[in-house]
């Protein structure tokens, strides 16, 4: 992560470049597979798994692209800005687990079963315990359980598990699982380290797609706001309606400072605390002005705003799922204060 | 109880009345509903309340209506909402009736205002338009008079439950050389009137309580306008403050609060004083919002008249409720996107912030509420 | 307090006409008194007692008007709307407390020193314990000092106590008084229950004065709004400044609301815990709005505001002062909650 | 050390080394100043640098300024600010300087700029009048040519610290006919010139930090024009921009947040949990802000052109500063309305609430700000 701030802006440029496969520039696809069983695409899945994207973190000679989050935050943007559902996030979670451990990165969805309740961004491993909030299980080809034993946070693979789904307002899902180990496969003895620096990463590259949620829902606006004409004149000529547009590009730049500059602080070799603070902060920060974009975005759209049909809303209801998605923006805060030495 | 025998009652003891024939009658499934009713849905208690003779406290009593000064008719609305009674399918009782009552022809009441009474019409409501929501002066929907009849073509949108509906009530432009808000009439038609296309609009929600209206070419008699030809706008104009003293009750934000308390003990955090401090500030609020509307409403018991009032308190009102839901959905954690109620606890925080954000949309956006307040009531120049 | 409403709005339309006596069209007065060592004017001061107003809430039988709080409140009203810096509120405080204690309503300033601590509502009557934030101390005739005995609180006068001044952005000042019982006048035995009322009273009326001050900056500045000439129109027509002009109204809105609910309250025989709740609630209320409004009331101004010789900046400085007597708002918030019945 | 021997030194060793300086020459008692500073009160600071050869980093070595690039003048800007070095009286430096370099005569030059590092002229900036605030360009300071004088005639208002000043320079309307930004010229006289008087205006905080500067009849040789004639608003609008990067540092909100805390140990409030998460949402405000000021600043050690990024930090940065000050007086309870600093404690809470003030009125209001970028930035239609 030495490279020149030059080398590094264009590797950041590439990444993004090459998620525009996958984000088209209208949300037909997007509609189509909401409700669906899978709620996400395999191909388009196993497209983004080919392009090297599902193991962008794991270390070249593990088989990895070996980026940084830099570059991860700036594909979880871009995805962001086309809300594509495949979950790519869920997914490399996965897939730096296995690397860990050792193992080949996945070229399909593996999902890790590490949450046993709402709310909360570690995995406590409880053997018996449900897991919760398990995101997209029913596409998932293989299952992860971290379960806490003797040697440390043990990882194992389970084929199967009972589910027990709920629809998200997205139009994705997620399962309870009930853990059952019986002719799980053991992969590794301890990945807590591993899992902690995960959830972290996972946590970043959720804000990195909040990032992308709320700039596109924006440009949306300011489009409409140019275009749409009420007594007699463009109602983006409305100075309140300016001002208050100006404050939601105010929160956006901000996010944007937040979760580029943690990213840069994980990528500049961080300690675990300096970590935990950085990603909480950028996290907090996406989860709020997400909510605060995305929801101003359906009333500055005024009545259109509040249809299905209209692109906008699509917005808010994907922030509704992922604001809290790794820890709500209360978790984050409150974490932000407890790792933080005390300010200069 | 006749009319008269509840003339006779004191306050307190018609209030009483009202309360136990409320407890009494209103249908336990349609209680404290969680979205608007279809007219299928609220069917029963619109009913209930026709066959009580209660469907319509504000009209004479010579039209079939209850005849009730301001007073009386709060404190039924008080106990109704208390109650959780689920509004009704009310367009007709609210809006046509009125309107019919102030400027429509003695056969128009005689015609229609039994039929509304009975259940027998539901009434839609046919003002906004795609390019006239805020700016309801700029409709375009057109009638040409040919022969004896309207001929209408154009579009309605954001029509309450027009799917419900087997009349509908539209403003249409009649004369499109004069002024925008002159040239405007007002109408009466079947909704199953040759010509005329429904279509659901379904919303973030998921519901559909809204609907887009095409007009191709619908012929409507001439006896079917309201009052003058080209006054329309002004008719309608002033029935337009009503909604606004209800969309001021404290109740949604009382609700919604309450089942904030709830949602912070199912997620174990009741006790935490980050929520404690949260909820404090949030009872305030809501505690001067109550006294704001009582204010206004003991202003309507006297039997004054309110001025920008209902806007302050459709303000203070709608925007609480969202900023409540809005703290809600950061509390439910991975909760807060679930489609559905969540599992075990009758607590659906997405679903009440989603039910929040019309309210600031419709019947007077916060925007254009701004604008009047600022104009007309702080005398600011344009 | 049983009149009928048109018979309560009268008296309440008396007190207000009254009040315009001391509360001249302009700030020269006010002006003149800032940073002077009383701080007020003695003779403006017997002016007030001799129209009754420090015992308008002493019964009629103990030699006081017998007027409820909503008559007090539309009083505070009226002086804060000019400024007025006769200390009122605290006189009459002391006036309840020696109609109390069987004792004739002073006609001059009697100042209680019962505050022990920054932000209390509370007076512990400690004997030896320094009584601070005692308002207006150097124009006071005689000092009145609760003291906690076996008999409960008792109430003693004090002639004269060792002063320590701090001045106040408001041009008044406080003192910190050292207690010396040494010669002093015990009055009465237990004024526990008619403390408690006192300072419950004198909250709400403080917070009938920042109504008025809120209500007379905001329409000073509608004022400036509409003449003031930017850009080539006035100021006020600006939608920005609209709709901000319009939220400060909301809040006077409420404000008033939630002070005049309190005072019906308390008018119509509160219990002691409804007694707290409602004047928590209208203090807490009148705190923040009074600041927001001042303080927007700068803003809007622009530079001018800034000055000290432009008068909006009185508003501010007085806010200041009064936003915080008898309790902070987080100090009401916190007694609002304590003492609130669950919500139905 | 020299400044090529500076040159040599890397971006580290020459933040070291200006570290070691500030910290060895700042006077004790002017740092971390609770006011700005009158030119008597700052002046052995200001000699100091002068000395040292650092008073203006920006300026070429020609004319005795240090020659630096963007990212060495924002090392040591970061470092006087981390001493808490005080803003030196600095209109000829930053304001004056920058402009006679770009369109002063070289006479101009030879004749000013020295004085200036010297601290023998001390000057003071006349732009904004009694109407012309936010709206500048609607400035009426008249100037009239007579034979070899220019005559002023008129008034300025808001001018920083005139009464601390021996020469002033001032925008002047040369041509009546123009439109509003053409016909507008820059003149430099001194304050001592006949027919100028000054009276300085006491601010909120009690302070007479600015002043009124009226003109009656004053007369200013011909060669005491800068540039062309009626082309000084060009040239001064270029500079405005540079206040705002300086008012955007993340130091106020800092060391507000900081005097917060020790305000909540004062008042025994350091553990309550309702104040450790207001602090626990500012801390996180502070770092945002901190991380969009550093990502400026990298930008211009890269040498990168700024856009609407200095107005966006100077929106963020005092307004964040702002609600600190606000939430700093609600936690004093009564000490918050004291004249002078709480008594045994270094803190002020009114002091830090009323200095907070005019950060969001000068140097571009807030609501200039905001029209700019929604017109600029965002392209939104007029």
């Amino acid at each position: 992560m030495s490279d020149s701030y030059a080398e590094r802006q264009e590797s950041i440029r590439l990444v993004r470049d090459s998620a525009a496969a996958v984000v088209p520039g209208d949300f037909r696809r997007i509609r189509d597979l909401r409700f669906t069983e899978a709620g996400f695409d395999a191909a388009t899945f196993a497209e983004m798994a080919a392009m090297g994207w599902l193991a962008l973190r794991v270390p070249e000679d593990a088989g990895g692209a070996g980026l940084g989050m830099a570059e991860y935050v700036a594909l979880t943007e871009a995805l962001g800005r086309g809300l594509v559902p495949e979950p790519l996030i869920p997914g490399a979670l996965s897939a730096t687990l296995l690397a860990a451990a050792g193992e080949t990165p996945p070229e399909e969805y593996v999902v890790t079963a590490w949450q046993e309740a709402a709310d909360r961004l570690v995995a406590p491993g409880t053997p018996a315990a449900a897991r919760v909030f398990v995101p997209m299980a029913r596409g998932a080809a293989r299952v992860l359980l971290p379960v806490r034993e003797a040697s440390g946070l043990a990882l194992y693979e389970a084929s199967a598990l009972p589910l027990d789904v709920q629809m998200m307002q997205d139009g994705g899902h997620v399962a309870t699982l009930r853990p059952a180990l019986t002719g799980a496969r053991r992969i590794a003895d301890d990945v807590a380290a591993a899992m902690d620096q995960a959830l972290d990463e996972a946590a970043l590259a959720t804000a990195g797609y909040l990032l992308g949620v709320m700039e596109q829902s924006f440009a949306m606006t300011l489009d409409y706001l140019r275009t749409r004409r009420q007594f007699g004149k463009a109602i983006g000529s409305f100075q309140a309606l300016q001002h208050r547009a100006v404050d939601l590009q105010l929160q956006i730049t901000l996010t944007r400072a937040s979760v580029e500059d943690a990213a840069a602080v994980l990528d500049a070799g961080a300690t675990v605390p300096q970590r935990r603070a950085v990603v909480s902060r950028a996290k907090a920060r996406a989860a709020e002005a997400s909510m605060l974009v995305t929801r101003s975005a359906v009333q500055l759209h005024g009545a259109i705003g509040y249809t299905d049909e209209y692109d906008v809303g699509l917005f808010v209801r994907k922030a509704m799922v992922l604001a809290n998605a790794f820890g709500s923006a209360q978790l984050h805060r409150r974490r932000f204060v407890a790792e933080m030495a005390e300010e200069d | 109880m006749t009319l008269d025998e509840l003339d006779a009652l004191d306050d307190a003891a018609f209030r009483l009345h009202v309360r136990e024939w409320v407890e009494a009658n209103t249908p336990e499934d349609l209680r404290f509903p969680r979205r608007r009713l279809h007219w299928h849905e609220n069917r029963p208690w619109y009913l209930a309340l026709s066959r009580q003779g209660w469907l319509a406290p504000a009209w004479p009593r010579d039209y079939g209506g209850m005849g009730l000064g301001a007073a009386r008719q709060l404190i039924m609305i008080e106990e109704f909402e208390r109650h959780g009674c689920p509004r009704v399918s009310d367009m007709g009782v609210l809006m046509l009736g009125p309107l019919l009552l102030k400027h429509g022809s003695e056969e128009q009441k005689r015609r229609f205002l039994p039929r509304i009474l009975s259940g027998e019409d539901i009434w839609a409501q046919g003002y906004s338009e795609p390019d006239a929501g805020s700016d309801l002066a700029a409709l375009r929907l057109e009638a040409v008079l040919d022969g004896d009849d309207w001929v209408l073509n154009g579009q309605k949108t954001w029509i309450t439950f027009a799917n419900d509906a087997n009349w509908i009530f539209v403003l249409a432009r009649t004369d499109k050389a004069a002024k925008k808000q002159e040239g405007i009439s007002f109408l009466l038609m079947p909704t199953a009137t040759p010509g005329i296309t429904i279509r659901p609009i379904l919303n973030l929600d998921q519901h559909d309580e809204f609907c887009e209206v095409f007009f191709d070419n619908v012929r409507v008699p001439k006896d079917m306008l309201v009052g003058e030809v080209n006054k329309g706008w002004t008719y309608a104009k002033a029935l337009l403050g009503f909604e606004r003293i209800a969309i001021g009750s404290p109740r949604l934000s009382a609700n919604a609060l309450a089942a904030m308390k709830r949602l912070a003990e199912s997620m174990g955090r009741a006790d935490d004083p980050a929520f404690l401090e949260m909820h404090a500030r949030f009872r305030l609020e809501l505690a001067d919002l109550k006294a704001l509307y009582e204010r206004c409403a003991a202003a309507l018991k006297r039997g004054e008249t309110l001025g920008a009032e209902p806007s302050m308190l459709k303000l203070v009102a709608t925007e609480l409720f969202q900023r409540i839901t809005d703290a809600m959905l950061e509390l439910a954690g991975d909760h807060a996107g679930l489609l559905d109620p969540m599992p075990g606890a009758a607590l659906h925080p997405a679903g009440q912030f989603l039910i929040a954000r019309p309210s600031t949309i419709f019947g007077g956006s916060s925007e254009i509420l701004r604008n009047v307040l600022a104009r007309g009531l702080l005398e600011l120049p344009a």
